[in-house]
């Protein structure tokens, strides 16, 4: 990658980690919130719905805005966090939180959309054979969606990666610690001749995304091939 | 910092940890939401906002060094058009209207974006601002407005002269006479937490190295 | 070991109600399309909650409403083979085998996995996924996965309908045996008249969600007034002993001093065995028959005359060999002069005695 | 109408490898479970697109792989009874029903869905979605659906292995009057020989992909060595005419001179039929019974001596009545010194000549 | 709404054309690709693909100056369709089409892992009754995903309410015409005492997608209901 400079070549391993950690992260709260959403009737399920979708809702400045009342160093999450030592304030943590809360409601309508394909009778088989309620989960729904859940995770990695109102507006935009590749572009994007290098952050994130997103309609279709089995 | 004094600070910065080996990490987004930090608690040492109004709060709040706080910078306003428009004079009575012919005059956001509000109190002064009130397409950075002229989409914009002069594919008509707006002023400011080396940065910045750079990305110094 | 089932519940146009104990060994139930037989065997699995009701293993209470007793389905410990297969689409014909075994306490009782997987002949399969296989494929491998969960209660929605005679041959005698030897109560549904009559230890005869009739296989069986299975399914059950195996492929029983033969059967000389004789395919005659080709007659007298509904009577003969029963129309009844006490002769075909029709040990309810 | 059929293609561990001619009627297609009939009535609807190969009713091609002919699925006017149901689970059972209809052609031939419906007994079910019906339910739904789709063909996959057994011999006479009457040709998969038995114009026995045996019904049902439908299923056709109806609840039949006896039957004194004699249950005397409960007993003389394997034999006897088969053991044979030419009587039970067997018109193949 | 004022209303009621028409007029092209990656294989699926998801990826802003250089007046896209009539570039349509394209990649996923829960043996059994293709997915496919197609338009809904990045770079922020709830709440972050106006917008915004959702909610559980019968 001669053509990138180091500055920028810290912008994309960056935005890899962060994307890939926000992903991850939030993954096992998107399967049970899109399972809770799926199969359960609780008060509180609507407003649960409600606040999942909200990132998508909000305008993304809004969106940062509100976790940096929240969980900076004085906010009512943060401050207490920051004594446990997790600290998202302007850290690369932070850049994370913010693409996995933006990229959460992604993934959990996928997931969710998956879950309810699956025939609750299959599931019924599941523990008339001794499985419970878990195991079910484990052996039955869990394999047969894990179409929706690649599509999900590649769909929030995606929109982690291009995630950059809420990113900066949280976390700032700092070389090395939340300066994300979409921050990076955004900054040459604000003075004057800064587009040919914009353009080549582009370029490197559609790669990747695309790339990605190769990945897991390969995964996907050999996985659903499985499931089917056809 | 302001997003649009990146291409000059970079410069700038590089030059300074070259000279004196300390490291500088600069952060560049909107002023709002530099200022939004600050009053979250970023641990940022200086601000340098292209902003007086986000730093009077900062300072009301006393999340600065009001001994510290300096106009760092100044920029002018430019009338731009399409690459090979006519330069004119800009004065009372220009004939904006007929020049957009029915197009839009594209600005940044003129109530809340620097670039649109200086825009907007230089087009009040010049009487044109009734006429023209329907036919401005505003962005949210004044990057954005350029973009839009750059692009054909708007016939003519008003933007920093920073900007202006670096873009090809725009034609600056004429610069706004520095009487018909309000000063336009980069304050720069160590915040309460700042420390020693941050004023030796500011310090720097505001050497003749540092300003012969922001000189010659359009930028002005400011009176006095 | 004895299941006993009550239940209530409202279907949108079906009123579920009934009540009945099954004893241990295998309980038909039987009743048109319609009558309410999944929803039971549902209930009893826990994947319906019914309205009202109690079903017990013994004194192990699986649900009951009024106690606020509610086992969840995973702890019931059931082999439940459902009316349409459900076998898991993303694993193999091994790992659908083996999914109940995963979860049986270690201390349970376990079918051999090797001993059911050719019983059912499904061992070039199991590497397939159920798509792959053809719909009496999928259902051998149903019927293997809920054996082998280690089950304490057997629950078949039609566990043959979709097999070939054959195959249905085939796995029925594993059935019996799960009745006989391992006394895992079995709750079996079927519109199989041969199923009811080989398998049922009791019969509970349902219509629109009630229980019409309810008692022993044999008593329900040789009833020509309910005959739940059809009147071909009326028959008695003699208790042989294997006597000998001809040349030519006949098996030689022998009961009560009696002998009978039959198509060559599995069983070693000297078993003791059951066999059931279809009243349908018994013959009377007033007097000994000679130049027959029915190689099996047996002498007694007439005990009972219990005319059905139709033309047809069924005759209990009392042989040396044990109670027999012939489905004869009413007209030969008079034809022949038959009363109680009659002398008469019983005469069943050899080849009508199927294999089929042998059970290793039928247990008397 | 005729169907031809040929096919070639490989599937997992099984290679299809198929020609034959079904004349117009009820071709059965059986095979133990995996033999691969669902795959050969797949490649007709064209939902397999075989390798290579060849079907078409009469001169009309669905397909054929050397003149590169592939009708869709959708323009082959079939009704499919799937093995499964697949009912549309988004539409009323009404909505089910009337699907195929909407796309019929003008000028199709129109089954009344009110018959249907009610020969069906679904009419209560209208209203439902299939979520809701009984296992049963569904598959008689699904029959619906396929015969209200004015098929030009109709391919049967198991279609009444889920139903009771009155039920199926409700539906079955449908089935005879689409044979019969409307000359649609049925390719019907079953395991059941009371249902090859009853509608087999013709039968294709496979195994393994390959057609093993192939002919008339009432050739393939009459030989021992292949019945592919278990022996029970060998059996005779006479044709008889309704003579009387008596009023202990028998019907007596007419035939060559001769009187048969059965339960009483719906038909109307002096309408024609082909009933079917099971082989299994006819009974060879050498001299003229009596005092046998048996109430119908015809002479004739030994035509062939079949011996199967095992330890039975088929006996055709010449009657006035027609050809009668009887299976007996080889050891009568011997013991009443049966040899072709001997004279006999053959005796059937009036009660083994159910209703099932009785068919309002069999055509000849 | 007495405490809105007229240029606040004006937003919102643009808001909500803006979206609705970008729902619907996305919602035919995206069940179109959506089935077309599910159900064919074709060469350039994969290249479709990556292009549906591409505003997912890309920073807005670059999505929007993409857009602007594509369908500005003197693009080669919004040149020709200028001259059918069809102008973009500082209307409320443009604003449609930015929301639109964004939203895009939201509805098609979800469309898609419907499809994908389909069993194809009941789009064969309606084949054999005779119906076409088209007509095995007018009358079997489609109701059957309809669940999917209307969490796919509620996303893409709720999606484009809060689009503004990609908006106000193609067609800026023109009040009446391009100046969206979003664009409006942007503005009134940028200055000091802006938040109580921006609160009471991003409070407007949140009723109004929640109202979305809940009612996509209802509807979808009745159909939901209504397909799977149970
Ligand atoms: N999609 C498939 N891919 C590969 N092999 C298959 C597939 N479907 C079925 N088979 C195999 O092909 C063989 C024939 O299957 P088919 O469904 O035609 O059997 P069948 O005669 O209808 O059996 P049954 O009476 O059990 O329904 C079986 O061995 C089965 O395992
Ligand atoms: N989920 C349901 N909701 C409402 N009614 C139902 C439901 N499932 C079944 N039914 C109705 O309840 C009755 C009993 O159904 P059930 O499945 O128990 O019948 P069954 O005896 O098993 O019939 P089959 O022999 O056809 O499988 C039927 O009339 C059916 O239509
Ligand atoms: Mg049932
Ligand atoms: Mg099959």
């Amino acid at each position: 990658m001669g053509w990138l400079g180091p500055a920028e070549i810290e912008a994309l391993r960056l935005s890899l980690r962060v994307s890939f950690w926000a992903t991850l992260v939030t993954l096992p709260f998107g399967i049970f919130v899109a399972y809770a959403l799926a199969r359960w009737r609780f008060p509180g399920r609507q407003v649960l719905n409600g606040l999942v979708h909200l990132p998508l809702i909000l305008p993304p400045v809004v969106t940062g805005y509100l976790l940096l009342l929240t969980f900076g160093i004085q906010g009512p999450l943060g401050g207490p966090l920051a004594e446990l030592g997790i600290v998202f304030a302007f850290r690369w943590t932070g850049a994370a939180l913010a693409a996995g809360i933006m990229a959460f409601p992604l993934m959990v309508r996928a997931i969710r959309l998956s879950i309810e394909a699956v025939d609750p009778k299959l599931e019924q088989a599941g523990a008339t054979l001794g499985a419970s309620r878990l195991m079910v989960f484990g052996t039955v729904t869990l394999p047969m969606i894990l179409p929706g859940i690649i599509a999900g995770s590649i769909l929030a990695f995606a929109k982690a990666m291009g995630e950059f109102g809420a990113t900066i507006t949280f976390v700032s935009n700092i070389p090395g610690q939340t300066q994300t590749l979409p921050s990076a572009v955004y900054a040459f994007l604000q003075v004057p001749a800064g587009e040919a290098a914009a353009t080549r952050l582009v370029i490197i994130s559609i790669v990747i995304a695309m790339s990605a997103l190769l990945l897991s309609e390969y995964v996907g279709r050999r996985v659903a091939k499985r499931v089917a089995g056809s | 910092a302001a997003a649009s004094l990146k291409t000059a600070l970079d410069e700038i910065a590089a030059g300074y940890e070259d000279t004196t080996r300390h490291e500088v990490t600069i952060s560049y987004a909107a002023s709002s939401v530099l200022a939004r930090q600050i009053q979250a608690g970023a641990p940022a040492d200086l601000i340098i906002s292209a902003n007086e109004d986000w730093m009077d709060v900062l300072q009301g709040e006393d999340l600065i060094e009001v001994a510290s706080r300096v106009d760092l910078l100044g920029n002018g306003l430019v009338l731009i058009g399409a690459q090979d428009t006519e330069p004119t004079e800009i004065a009372v009575g220009l004939d904006l209207i007929t020049r957009l012919n029915g197009g839009y005059l594209a600005m940044a956001l003129v109530d809340a974006v620097p670039a649109g509000i200086y825009g907007k109190a230089a087009l009040q002064n010049l009487g044109l601002w009734n006429d023209v009130e329907g036919q401005i397409a505003q962005t949210d950075n004044v990057r954005a407005a350029l973009a839009l002229v750059a692009t054909g989409a708007a016939p003519l914009g008003i933007v920093y002269r920073s900007d202006a002069i670096a873009e090809d594919r725009v034609g600056v008509i004429g610069t706004i006479p520095e009487k018909f707006h309000p000063a336009i002023i980069y304050p720069a400011a160590l915040t309460i937490s700042s420390g020693p080396e941050a004023l030796s940065f500011l310090t720097y910045l505001q050497g003749d190295e540092a300003q012969a750079e922001f000189l010659r990305q359009g930028f002005s110094l400011p009176e006095g | 070991m004895s299941l006993s089932i009550r239940l209530q519940h409202q279907l949108s146009d079906l009123a579920l109600d009934l009540d009945f104990d099954a004893p241990s060994g295998v309980t038909v139930l039987f009743g048109r399309s319609g009558s309410g037989k999944t929803t039971v065997v549902n209930a009893v699995a826990g994947l319906l909650r019914p309205a009202a009701g109690r079903v017990a293993v013994d004194d192990w209470v699986l649900f009951d409403t009024g106690q606020g007793i509610w086992l969840p389905p995973h702890r019931r410990r059931l082999g439940y083979i459902f009316q349409e297969g459900r076998l898991f689409p993303h694993l193999t014909v091994r790992q659908n085998l083996n999914y109940g075994r995963w979860f049986a306490p270690r201390g349970a009782r376990r079918e051999s996995p090797d001993r059911v997987i050719e019983m059912l002949g499904i061992g070039h399969l199991l590497d397939r996924r159920p798509a792959m296989l053809s719909g009496g494929e999928k259902q051998r491998v149903a019927i293997g996965r809920a054996l082998l969960a280690s089950p304490r209660l057997i629950l078949a929605d039609e566990p043959l309908a979709a097999l070939d005679d054959a195959r249905k041959a085939e796995i029925l005698p594993y059935f019996e045996r799960l009745r006989d030897e391992v006394s895992v109560p079995i709750l079996y549904v079927t519109h199989s008249a041969a199923e009811v009559a080989r398998l049922a230890t009791s019969v509970v005869a349902l219509q629109a969600g009630r229980v019409v009739r309810h008692g022993p296989a044999s008593e329900v069986l040789a009833d020509p007034s309910v005959a739940p299975a059809g009147v071909r399914a009326v028959g008695a059950v003699l208790q042989v002993r294997v006597a000998a195996h001809h040349d030519d492929g006949l098996s030689e029983l022998e009961a009560g001093g009696e002998r009978l033969f039959l198509p060559r059967i599995p069983h070693r000389i000297g078993d003791e065995l059951r066999i059931r004789i279809p009243a349908q395919e018994v013959i009377l005659s007033s007097r000994r028959p000679e130049g027959l080709s029915a190689l099996n007659v047996l002498s007694g007298q007439v005990d009972t005359i219990r005319a059905g509904e139709g033309p047809g009577a069924i005759v209990s003969v009392r042989t040396p060999a044990g109670m027999v029963l012939a489905r004869v129309t009413r007209r030969s009844v008079a034809a022949l002069g038959l009363r109680q006490g009659s002398p008469c002769y019983a005469v069943i075909k050899t080849v009508a005695l199927a294999p089929q029709d042998v059970g290793g040990r039928v247990v008397a309810p």
